[in-house]
């Protein structure tokens, strides 16, 4: 458990300390939320009905795509190989930089969420139930794409490839992640349901997302 | 204790690197490996600790802990240093020695490697050689029985490598393994020799 | 010779320190009497007493575009004349202007939920100024990113001055997306409409709000001149090791 | 005096300026001390700068 927490807390601080990286994804999150009232015009109520669903496609982009060089630094410094001679599994310790990534990235994004949510017209009562969302459905993202990001160190390549590779597989996730947040606002379907799928997702990805990713890193390092 | 390598065979993207290769190290012994480029001197360290997958044949460390794998009771050293340049130099070998086995003198390994003063340094400052020692303090911070170097003192001088020459020297009489993929000795001394390729 | 002095960053240094206890006195006093007329001026018959809250939104906008066309200043002295108090001046400027301009958007937001019943709207002149605001989250992501000081500042000045042409275009781009959707139904600070009795206020919060502004500025620089300097002497410090 | 019936809002505004100013001071203050001890401490290992008022290499 030791190792688990020294490369958790060493991925935070490098997070933190490099080039603002923690905060990336949360300005990438905020212009993208930012350019969708100039494609689709500023009437509110227009963007009220939309808005989860733009705080969604914010969300789910800014994580996966902050997610691309995850592994790509450590296997190109040779720390990959080492984390590969720790006491603890492959598995465990692409689980902890994941821990890393979603505390860095993902939480600024729900923090900030309610605020994007304002400006979007989200009802002010919903916009804490729209951030818990957020918060439940990030870490499926974050663990499906931590599958993606592996597969991208293997095929020594990112960026793009990442997001064709990973978006598909992320579509359950955002249903139900939007299908929550319009729950909360709108109503008439309960807000149970869709959250509680939501939350397993959530639960199954972060169960088999770091099997999966271990398995790819080690083909890539052959 | 004792690292055995039997009838070991290894292809990477359908070529054979090598092939019915068998040795045995004991401990307080040293292998070196040489060989053309290209011969698989790489490729054998990198088996050996298990981060390449053996077509055939089989590699054991017997005499260790019988419940742990020859990974973790190796230290490898391969081309890269596994430094990130945004954390000082106590803060990089902090984490190796925390990630890989726990307590350790940090202050006292990075005094065998003549860094100590640098310890606030970020290592974004330090050069190729002093990288180098840097990664080579995580051999003295954490003890662990094989020692398995690629070209360990590539970028070091003569006065580093002449220190490492001595820890080298010190792990072997403490009954400790080393197999170096090395063109030169490298400062072991009377070491066995390992040839790889075409004679 | 004067110009000399000042461009050295050891003379820049002295001066800074002689000069930021008198910038910081008088910064202190003119907030003291700005918000002293701030808080005595008269209600507006269609603001009411949200009027107050425009003595801190305006200046906080204007230090929005102050902080841009200082750093456009410095980013021509980046790349013009090379001067690496000019790398310094824009570097420092960034956060502050980021700063005061996130400061006019929660103020306006804040006077707007009143005003218009919402926190938000996508009014032209609040948007514009959220486009600003990204537009300096840009450049201070890219001097975080930048490992090296020097490519990081002349990477970024060429960033300011892309910004600085873009940001009429962009005002203008905004306006018209702005009325084609919907006729902007809402109070305004009419330019000529304002009473003296609140202008008054007005200009003096924006002079003390500029005097916090040169004083922040000032010592942002000093201390990023003294980073400077700390990233030197590692590096001596890491070579003479080596060669010791 | 009086703020009216939107007190709230004004109240709100004059403390979010109130901290975004005290957050610049406390950055530029803290940073000036962190760099003179950083300098403070490098000095005492007897690093020089080869040329005085070179602001980087």
């Amino acid at each position: 458990m030791k190792s688990f927490a020294a490369l958790l807390m060493r991925d935070v601080r490098l997070a933190v300390r490099v080039g603002g990286g923690a905060l990336m994804g949360a300005m990438f999150f905020l212009i993208v939320v930012v350019m969708t009232p100039f494609a689709v015009g500023p009437n509110l109520r227009l963007l009220g009905l939309i808005g989860p669903a733009i705080l969604w496609l914010g969300g789910e982009l800014a994580t996966l795509l902050a997610l691309d060089r995850l592994f790509a630094t450590d296997h190109e410094d040779g720390s990959l190989d080492l984390i590969r001679t720790g006491e603890i599994p492959l598995e465990l310790a692409v689980a902890a930089k994941a821990v890393a990534h979603w505390l860095t990235t993902c939480l600024p994004l729900v923090v900030i969420s309610p605020l994007l949510g304002l400006m979007l017209n989200v009802e002010a009562r919903a916009l804490g139930w729209v951030a818990l969302t957020l918060l439940a459905g990030t870490p499926a993202l974050t663990f499906i794409g931590l599958v993606g990001a592996a597969l991208a160190v293997a095929l020594r390549r990112g960026g793009l490839l990442l997001a064709i590779l990973v978006l598909p597989l992320t579509i359950p996730v955002l249903i139900f992640g939007v299908a929550a947040a319009n729950a909360a606002i709108a109503g008439p379907a309960p807000f149970g349901p869709p959250f509680t799928i939501l939350c397993a997702l959530s639960l199954a990805s972060v169960v088999l997302g770091p099997v999966a990713a271990a398995a790819a890193l080690r083909y890539a390092m052959e | 204790m004792r690292l055995q390598a039997e009838n070991v065979a290894c292809s990477r993207g359908g070529r054979e690197i090598f092939a019915g290769l068998s040795f045995s190290v004991h401990d307080g012994e040293a292998l070196m490996v040489t060989g053309r480029n290209g011969a698989g001197k790489s490729s054998l360290l990198r088996t050996i600790v298990g981060l390449v997958r053996l077509t055939e044949g089989e590699i054991r460390l017997e005499g260790g802990r019988a419940e742990a794998s020859v990974a973790e009771q190796s230290h490898f050293v391969g081309h890269d240093d596994a430094i990130k340049p945004a954390l000082s130099v106590r803060e990089n070998l902090v984490f190796w020695t925390r990630y890989l086995g726990g307590a350790a003198d940090v202050i006292a390994a990075l005094e065998a490697v003549e860094l100590a003063p640098l310890a606030a340094l970020p290592a974004a400052y330090l050069s190729a050689g002093q990288k180098r020692r840097l990664s080579l303090a995580r051999l003295v911070a954490i003890k662990r029985p094989l020692w398995l170097l690629d070209e360990p003192t590539t970028a070091l001088d003569s006065v580093a490598q002449q220190r490492f020459s001595v820890l080298m020297q010190a792990h072997l009489r403490d009954g400790g393994l080393i197999v170096a993929a090395a063109h030169g000795p490298a400062g072991l001394e009377k070491p066995r020799e390992l040839r790889l390729g075409p004679p | 010779m004067a110009v000399i002095d000042f461009a050295n960053p050891t003379r820049f240094l002295k001066l800074a320190n002689r000069l930021l206890p008198w910038l910081a006195v008088a910064t202190v006093l003119t907030f003291a009497y700005g918000l002293n007329g701030a808080l005595h001026a008269p209600d507006d018959y269609q603001q009411g007493a949200t009027v107050k809250i425009m003595f801190l939104h305006v200046p906080s906008a204007w230090l929005g575009m102050f902080g841009w066309m200082l750093m456009s200043v410095a980013a021509l002295g980046t790349l013009v004349w090379r001067h690496p108090l000019a790398d310094v001046a824009g570097k420092a400027a960034a956060p502050i202007g980021a700063a005061f301009t996130l400061l006019c958007l929660v103020t306006g937001s804040l006077w707007g939920r009143p005003m218009w019943g919402t926190y938000w709207v996508w009014d032209a002149r609040l948007t514009s100024v959220l486009v600003l605001f990204l537009l300096y989250l840009g450049v201070l992501a890219l001097y975080w990113t930048a490992e090296e000081p020097g490519r990081g500042a002349r990477a970024a000045a060429i960033l300011t001055l892309v910004g600085a042409v873009n940001i009429p275009i962009i005002k203008f781009s905004v306006d018209w997306w702005n009325t084609l959707h919907q006729p902007a139904s809402v109070f305004r600070m009419g330019g000529s409409s304002i009473d003296p009795s609140i202008l008054h206020p007005l200009f003096a919060m924006a002079i003390a709000f500029t005097l916090l502004f040169v004083t922040l500025h000032l010592a942002a620089m000093r201390n990023e001149i003294l980073r400077r300097r700390v990233r030197a002497m590692r590096l001596i410090q890491a070579q003479g090791l080596a060669s010791a | 005096m009086n703020l009216g019936p939107h007190a709230d809002f004004i109240i709100a505004s004059y403390a979010v300026a109130i901290f975004v100013v005290a957050a610049l001071a406390a950055w530029v203050t803290l940073d000036y001390i962190t760099q003179r001890r950083i300098l403070g401490d490098l000095e005492e290992r007897g690093v020089t700068r080869r040329s005085r008022g070179k602001g980087h290499p």
